[in-house]
């Protein structure tokens, strides 16, 4: 497989936005758009609080899937720089399991990009989370559309 | 016959109580077939089969594909990263 | 004049990204959308190599403007918190600008949020960028639309 | 009369060769006024002003609104932060 130009990364460690930023940043670029999803605070219908996601993946077909949506990205709009970042493993309240940044040399193309990486991530990479609650209980999320 | 690498995520590998197993199956069996053949040796995952993709070999597949021996497919449900 | 719950600054220090992220981590949050305006490469007519954009600002009324700028996103979405950041002075090819940060249960939010303050703000706040070239010459930058 | 604290930015303050002067009008004279003085005042600036916007003690304004003693009136080319 050629060397990629982006920064794909699926991994159990903490993600580090400063470092995609840094990654993205570029002297033909006018507009850096960074997307951080962070696990939201939630209580279920038993009233037990959220403590944190855990995420799963097919490590080896998402990983493919990231560098796809990178090329398809890169089809799309004028990219200079990209990186799409996923954890695996367990991310608390408040800390982010995906980043995804993007540099355009125009600032509607970096929005656009990015927002069209998380939209499509979401829906196609094989990526699981399962929300795990204060009493021990733990949910797997499974949209109902597949 | 051919020998299939099944794996199972999420909800199915919580439901089969395991990642993977192996199915054989007749020569130019397909997905579907292959779907078939999983809801018989694991009962617990019948029920979640209507909502299951698959990937052969780390690309989605339709049901119509024909497998071939050796082949990797991953039983998919839903996905929720972001 | 009532605390701002918004980080608010214009200064001629480095912006510093992480510290914007930082600030707008929140346990109720989903989403965080970033946003980045560097000094992008230009050549001009003359074939000068730009080396930096220096900015200007009319600090008390553009820093009333931010705020307002602030409230204005606040009442048009669910915001969790936000920091929004504009450098004055000499700004080199590669460093940014304007960093804009907005937190948001969902991420269609943090989106819509980011992009208005920054088309904004690019309209309405007094600020003045002036080109910096190679052999010394200097150009303002005033959009012919006032 | 009434004194006006005149604040000029970016290429007016270059045109100008400096960033604030003071204005004495008559009393009740609006900010369209004032712009029409400064053009007189700063000739430099009289090509500019088409282009210029203005703001009374920090808040936009426009062109029929009436100055008082003290005000501070800023002579606002078109912006381009960001």
């Amino acid at each position: 497989m050629p060397a990629s130009p982006d920064l794909i990364l699926l991994s159990p460690a903490p993600l580090d936005c400063s470092a995609a930023v840094a990654f993205v940043t570029d002297p033909a670029a006018g507009a850096i758009d960074v997307f951080l999803g962070t696990t939201r605070a939630e209580r279920n219908t038993a009233g037990q609080e959220l403590t944190a996601l855990d995420y799963e993946a097919y490590v080896d077909m998402a990983t493919n899937q990231m560098r796809d949506l990178a090329t398809r990205a890169r089809a799309k709009w004028p990219i200079c720089r990209l990186a799409l970042l996923h954890r695996t493993g367990r991310v608390a309240v408040g800390e982010p399991s995906v980043v995804i940044a993007v540099s355009t040399p125009h600032r509607a193309d970096s929005f656009a990009a990015c927002k069209f990486l998380i939209d499509t991530l979401k829906v196609e990479v094989t990526i699981w989370k399962k929300e795990l609650w204060h009493d021990g209980g733990a949910t797997w999320v499974h949209p109902k559309t597949t | 016959m051919i020998r299939i690498h099944v794996k199972l995520f999420a909800i199915l590998r919580d439901a089969a109580g395991k990642p993977e197993l192996t199915l054989e199956l007749p020569d130019g069996a397909t997905v579907h077939a292959a779907a078939v053949a999983l809801g018989e040796e694991v009962p617990a995952l019948a029920e979640h089969l209507p909502h299951t993709g698959f990937a052969v070999n780390r690309t989605y597949a339709g049901p119509a594909q024909v497998l071939v021996d050796g082949d990797e497919l991953a039983a998919i449900p839903p996905v929720s990263g972001g």
